[in-house]
């Protein structure tokens, strides 16, 4: 077995040294019966090649992103990865590392960290940002607790533009803890009136922009309504990108921002892991969930990196801690950060040029097929189409023809009436080639 | 030479990313365009490689060194479940795409499901947590849902938690409104009937109990806490973070557990990569199977018909006459769906058989399966026995670290799963006995699992605490073992040496903690309470980080501003 | 430019500082006229996405090994290389450093080397060996010129199973220093009598053994004759892993044993970087070409390693020098050390075992196909087939099949009167199900 | 913690691959199995991981500084260049695999070669050789082919070569026959044509000149050199090691060079990979191209015709009137072979335009080419004008290290590659200039290429050696210098900084060096004598290895054999 190094020989002269005849003896605690005899009902230990074989079978039924024209987003992103992050993130040091709780030779990833923090910090526009949750959707969770926690209310009220399963992961936590949640409706083109329902027991407002369908929305008008009744404001993203070319968060009033940062550095994978950006203003930092890495000296006065405020955390508070979140996405957060410097301010402006121009392109492309209605009228580089069937199965008969055109309404607000919608993202890695097909196949699959 | 921040060293024009500025075009932002510059640096491609290399040569990872931090796992990572988890077919696919176009991933999650049911000898498994604590706030939204369902949610919410448990437990119950209640600890490391039992009443949803606890010691009781639970009406949790001592020897459903989260990236040896990211599914017994959150797979699996072939059993004996055989391929051409089934495929061959006739040939691999997955993300559309919580997190859980998991499953197998935990047990043993005539442990020398707790009785007026010592192991090119936890014990050391260590590395180990030992014991001070000595820093002020938090990097003021000052 | 680090404003005060007004000032030694003004007719830089499609596409014409029923050798083995090998061959600390003439900074490099000279040693049951050769071809011929020095003589011996490349690197390299090379003709079914052929003038005789053809031969009575002759015998191989099952070529008294060592982590790669093997008598170790690590000790006592006996190499003896190799093929060496790390004697052994099993099973497979003619009687993963048609036809219609059969003998031999031949290699990444694969289409080849 | 050699932790039945047992089988070795054991130690893959990591720490990378080593271009090495070289179509593909199948390698080698011709202004490129020094005997192997097919080859034999020279140029031209003559060195650095021209006659086969040369200076005569050399019926062949300091802004061809070695790990950023694999292609003109060795890519790349569209260009014309214009498809249409040259598409476009009829469109892109790459790998079928003079290698190449420098090139691009060059010169007349005052220039302050060429007559007086001072840069974190080469310049210390650092690192090393500097001429020579003191290693005896060389492993004698020694 390659991955054990114990030879029988070895194993005999340990149990002599521990002195005990067999194996089984140390395992005396465990209740009559309880202890297997046999082996579980799974195959035998497998070699490189045939671990190999089987995964690659399973990998092979999977269309993967890069193969075919790729209009797939709604939370999720296909960028292009330079090839020195995934390079450094395999670094022994960095990937076989715990959680830096020994800052004396975990340096390499307090430094990163702190990088990550401030980077996530000026990208939102915020005065802090922590050490990353596990996604934009637990962190918007997270984010609306901290709410309740800074404001001492219990209401939290969600736009129709927030991601649909952003929305349902605050509904279960939060409805959990008997809390209460204001959903509104899916709200495709940006009309709702949000202003109008926030109130004085309101804790929190949360807005995603561009939100679920694409829009921008405009954050200012509403970070004034809630400073008004004493709510907070989170502002939510699932396009890291956007922020390159578009007014931050913090600039509009958020007090908490909360955003998924799988589009710088970290690949698709099927949906995880991604990392989650949170940040807010200095003043709530101990109501903040999750890790913190803060600068210090050590002995010799030397500049050094700690995690800190670990009094909000579950290892020191238990059941008074500010979140139970314990392992986070620390080697994304590592990804983030590296392609983050190697994009610098002015390679993240210019790739989100790309990626609004592409979206551009893209619905003017889209708008001349007969019969596709774009509804999307202010957007970073994701649009909603009106088409005049059901998109679902559009979608279908497009993958049959080997092009990925987007996600349906339908398949993140089922039975809402939303059928004949399809969100469309367009970036970096289009063509115009692929853009072409889209468009022949649409015209085709609507004719 | 030491390595500046990012900040020190990038400017503002430089990017490591060659991109071609668009065609001219109007934008759409709605009037949203950036106003306020981000203040991000950039660096070439040079500069980021060499910057990261040498942030990492101040980490110490299992690659560098033992890792015996206890609770935590720190094993062997395969480079091939890396590999793996790269593969397109995986790295690259979208979590909404067609689920026709990710048939393969579909199939990965099932097939890991059915190797985390199998080990655990529990029905269903949630897989969407996306690490341990998450999976403990899985598993007691299962229960609360269950509680709900036979509405006691208002009057059944307390929940039990030992004194030595992880701070996740307390944390996770308490974050979705139970109330916690303490277990106390008992002079021999185990949670005992006696003191659960007087805790029970109507007003208990669950125990929250870790086994192999946190002190390394397996619950001997846990089967009868587990009954006594769900006598008075609660449920039994399970902290998985100690499975690695386990898997393959006990199956945590046979003592009566209802709901346990497995951490992929301990158990399972995915990368724990600097703090994450991990995984956590969580595992339910029938009684919480119901409330699994979406989404899920389903298996719509179907079973394709040959072409050709005789239409009946009776005209296949016929066929068959003079031969006296027929294959199995043969009789599954006779394209009856139950054949597809033991039972009807034994009754196949026994009709044949009784008209003189044998069956060659193995039939599972002739049967072609249109193997058709499915994911459940809308519980109204599942109408059957379902009723999901709700939504842990977007989309489907750490694919990424299911691939490498099951990676790590298929290379062990049954036996070499069984075996890693005999030898992570043996290793810890071993490492117990070599030092147990140094150091004191607290529950008497008695077999532990895979991880063996100390406490600093031994170091009493040596001068020398549990902290000095940890860090002198570092000047031993040692990372040093989890200390002050489980808080039950005083200046508790768990030590958890895993599988991964070969006989020699453990005796290395171990001579060098005895030596550290018996330096203490000498009251050589000098050698602990600076220490380290020779680590990339220093201690350092982790007080004075804390009293005045610094978070990010500002520019430093300019020079004016700071005179003015 | 992601690769360049300076920015204009750097390029202009590093030019004040140097004191010239333009970077061309730099180059005013370049004659009038041969400066160029304009860029080369190349294309301008480009991004990584697009150099990942332009090379992508041109990958994606290749049949890679591993997708399709795979039987070509004769020099090069597809095998199986653990990812481990891989993933530390590509760590800073190795892939980027140099030559380790400073040891202090490089015993990282120096102990592998050592280790590996010492595996190539085992392996190959001689005394010493080098830091490796470009590859097994070019070690054959430095080996011959190694010969030359050591007996004084000038003519080389060159069996007719030695691979017909190593064969013209040899001829082309000592013909040109004005040496003789006596190569016999083809030797399909190892009947050459070449002991007949060594006589008091020859340096050295060259015997491959599994030969090209497959066949293995038995160095011994050869090695009695060279040694009575006063030549040396130079033992060649080109698949490593049949030392695992095969006696050594030290242990059958050859006094050079030159190898290809790209079965043990080295991928196929079109055949190149690959790494030589280069063993030898302690005697000869002055004579030796390549360069050598050695043990010693630092200022302090402590083992450590340097290269040494470089007083035979061309940065000190120049035209006196045994060789004029600088650049070796460090970074294989290491892949090799650590697959045989991972394999260990154990492993090895057991590789060998799985492969000739193999061969076994597919020499028997395809015997049984009508017409077809299998010559190889003692073998290791290797055979050699007769077919009733030209070889070269029948690979060139499996490939239009999906499945590479093997190596034509007519590709090696061209004009010979080989080209109903064909070499089939059969390796432990075959399945019963490639082997049947192949049966099949060649039945209906030759049918 | 010191790290054992491998054979000092391994056991004999321990193995990291998992490989299943063969079912029983007949050996058919005839009579050839294995008697002798190997003696090989095998590691469990933990083990084996953390041997190798442990034992890469010991080692100093690009990746981790700077690394001024003259002559040797140590540059960014890009992790895309090994991705790329890593796809399955590139690195698991069989040398011998039929040529319809290898087509795309076909095509990398062919674009290769485009670009290195159009690199160096020269026409023919041979790709085999493994390494520079494979370069120089392969440039010189078609020299000397060349001047046989002259019937000089008994008369012609001497080659000549500066004493600046690196040792593998006489290595080289010693290893096939030639007689190496010296070309003296002069104050300047440079070589004088007055030096060469004494020393030519109807012996000469060739010079080799490396240029830029061994002392960081351009040739100005090179041109001159090469005139001289071909009037006298000699080779010029040039050293291309200093490449990098000069392409995109000088083209070896314009300068009558008739071969030269590129080293593709020194000026198109292959990674040196401590020591190897490098790669080595040679450029050669007119004259020596007919020579170039087995194998080589040919192009009988045809291009397709489109279906439909007019016969003729006056079909076309009657096709196009009333319109005035034809797009370039429908000329290529016309399904004449020559409208695919450049001057027949001219010519097409001529005769329309007299016809009144403007062409529209790019006709590049409209050629369907069906590349048919093809490899020559035996002289006698390609009959041509190609002579070759045999076989550098086993099948063709380095392909591997092929990738890297093309996805390199195409990165780069014909902008970055020039701008690349630029750097480099500038950064190090920067280092000249940051250091002249502290540091002694030998042939004075004048402009240098990529590499800047102190000597140690500044160190007169001090007690301190070249050798101290560049093992005391390894205390500074730096590697050393190239030390002691050229040979001309007494004490030398050669450095060439690339233009992979940036200026805040040439800045920082400035710093060092001037510091280091100050300390030697401060006579500081503790600091120096020992050094390095804060390296893996002390100073290692090299004259102890040598006198008694261990050049491998063996087993420690038993105790008992010891003890009667």
């Amino acid at each position: 077995m390659r991955y054990l190094p114990l030879t029988e020989a070895d194993r005999a002269s340990m149990l002599a040294r521990i002195g005990v005849a067999e194996i089984d003896a140390l395992f005396a605690d465990v209740p009559d019966g309880a202890l297997l005899r046999d082996l579980p009902d799974l195959p035998r230990r497998k070699g490189e090649m045939e671990v190999e074989r089987i995964l690659g079978r399973m990998a092979a039924r999977n269309v993967a992103a890069s193969s075919v024209p790729f209009f797939v987003g709604a939370g999720a992103y296909k960028h292009h990865i330079p090839a020195t992050v995934d390079h450094v993130i395999q670094r022994s040091e960095f990937l076989t590392s715990y959680t830096p709780y020994q800052p004396e030779i975990a340096q390499g990833t307090l430094q990163y960290l702190f990088e990550f923090q401030t980077q996530v910090a000026a990208l939102t526009g915020m005065e802090v940002a922590n050490a990353s949750m596990y996604d934009g959707s637990t962190g918007t969770a997270e984010a609306v607790l901290m709410a309740h926690r800074v404001t001492r209310r219990r209401k939290a009220v969600l736009s129709g533009g927030l991601h649909a399963h952003y929305a349902e992961v605050v509904r279960t936590t939060t409805q959990m803890a008997g809390d209460e949640v204001v959903s509104l409706p899916p709200d495709v083109t940006a009309s709702e009136d949000i202003i109008a329902r926030i109130d004085d027991e309101t804790s929190c407002v949360v807005v995603q922009s561009p939100d679920v369908f694409g829009n921008l929305r405009d954050l200012r008008p509403i970070a004034a309504a809630a400073q008004k009744h004493g709510a907070l404001l989170i502002a939510v993203f699932t396009e890291a990108v956007s922020l390159g070319l578009v007014e931050s968060p913090g600039a509009q009033g958020a007090d908490i921002v909360v955003g998924e940062g799988q589009s710088i550095g970290v690949p698709l994978s099927f949906g995880g892991p991604y990392v989650g950006l949170f940040a807010t203003r200095q003043k709530y930092i101990r109501q903040m969930p999750g890790r913190l890495c803060g600068e210090t000296v050590d002995a010799e006065g030397r500049r050094g990196f700690v995690l800190t405020l670990s009094t909000r955390e579950q290892h020191i508070r238990r059941d008074k801690a500010t979140s139970n979140i314990c392992t986070n996405s620390g080697l994304c957060c590592l990804a983030f950060t590296i392609h983050m410097s190697l994009l610098g301010e002015a390679g993240l402006s210019r790739l989100a040029r790309i990626n609004h121009a592409a979206a551009i392109k893209l619905a003017d492309a889209l708008a001349a097929v007969p019969g596709v209605e774009v509804m999307t009228k202010a957007f970073f580089n994701e649009i909603t189409l009106r088409l005049p069937k059901p998109a679902a199965g559009v979608v279908e008969t497009l993958a049959g023809q080997g092009i990925l055109a987007g996600v349906p309404a339908s398949r993140l607000y089922p039975g809402q009436g939303l059928d004949d919608l399809l969100i469309v993202a367009s970036t970096e890695v289009n063509t115009d080639e692929d853009r072409a097909a889209l468009v022949t196949a649409l015209t085709g699959a609507l004719a | 030479q030491e390595e500046p921040l990012l900040f020190e060293i990038g400017r503002a024009d430089v990017t490591g990313v060659d991109l071609d500025e668009p065609e001219a075009f109007t934008p759409r932002l709605g009037g949203l365009e950036r106003t306020v510059p981000i203040g991000l640096p950039g660096l070439s491609e040079p500069e980021t490689m060499r910057h990261y290399v040498r942030l990492s040569q101040q980490n110490y990872g299992i690659d560098t060194g033992l890792f015996p931090l206890g609770s935590c796992t720190m094993k062997h990572n395969a480079r091939l479940n890396e590999k793996m988890a790269r593969l397109p077919g995986f790295g690259d696919v979208h979590p909404l795409q067609p689920v026709s176009t990710v048939q393969g991933a579909l199939e990965l999650m099932a097939e890991l499901s059915r190797y985390l049911t199998e080990l655990t000898g529990m029905p269903a498994v949630a897989l969407q947590p996306k690490a341990g604590a998450h999976g403990e706030l899985c598993g007691l939204m299962a229960i609360k849902a269950a509680i709900a369902a036979r509405g006691e949610a208002e009057t059944r919410n307390v929940v039990l938690v030992p004194e030595s448990a992880h701070g996740t437990n307390p944390a996770t119950a308490a974050l979705i409104g139970f109330k916690v209640r303490s277990v106390p600890a008992r002079d021999d490391g185990w949670v005992h009937i006696a003191d659960v039992r007087p805790l029970l009443g109507p007003d208990i949803a669950a125990i929250m109990l870790t086994n192999p606890n946190t002190c390394g010691l397996f619950e001997p009781r846990a089967k009868m806490i587990a009954d006594a639970l769900h006598e008075c009406g609660g449920y039994f949790y399970c902290d998985g973070a100690n499975f690695n001592a386990i898997v393959g020897k006990v199956r945590p459903g046979d003592l009566g557990v209802d709901a346990m989260h497995i951490n992929l990236h301990k158990t399972f040896s995915t990368p724990h990569g600097g703090g994450g990211p991990g995984a956590g599914p969580v595992v339910l017994s029938e009684r919480l199977a119901p409330y699994a959150p979406v989404p899920f797979v389903v298996d719509v699996e179907e079973v394709s018909y040959k072409d050709a072939g005789p239409a009946s059993v009776s005209a296949l004996v016929e066929a068959a006459r003079g031969r006296g055989t027929v294959t199995s391929d043969e009789v599954l051409a006779l394209r009856k769906p139950e054949l597809f089934s033991k039972d009807g495929w034994d009754a196949a061959v026994a009709e044949l058989r009784a008209a003189g006739i044998e069956v060659t040939g193995d039939p599972s691999p002739l049967v072609v399966r249109h193997s058709s997955l499915d994911l459940i993300e809308d519980a109204a559309w599942y109408d059957e026995d379902a009723q999901p919580f709700g939504r842990m997190v977007a989309f489907h859980g750490q694919m990424g670290m299911f691939v490498r998991a099951l990676a790590y499953m298929l290379s062990h197998g049954a036996d070499g799963m069984r075996q890693a935990s005999e030898d992570a047990v043996l290793g810890a043993n071993y490492i117990r006995a070599s030092l147990s005539d140094l150091m004191s442990l607290p529950f008497g020398d008695k077999p532990c699992m895979h991880e063996v707790l100390f406490d600093d009785t031994w170091l009493a007026d040596t001068g020398v605490t549990t902290l000095d010592f940890a860090k002198a192991m570092i000047d031993e090119g040692y990372h040093p073992m989890t200390m002050y936890f489980p808080l039950v014990v005083h200046g508790a050391m768990l030590i958890e040496p895993t599988e991964s260590e070969s006989k020699a590395s453990l005796d290395l180990f171990i001579a060098a903690m005895r030596d550290l030992a018996m330096a203490a014991k000498a009251k050589q001070t000098e050698r602990f309470k600076g220490a380290p000595f020779h680590a990339p820093r220093r201690r350092l002020d982790e007080t004075g980080a804390a009293r005045k938090p610094v978070l990010r990097w500002t520019p430093p003021a300019p020079v004016a501003a700071q005179a003015a000052e």
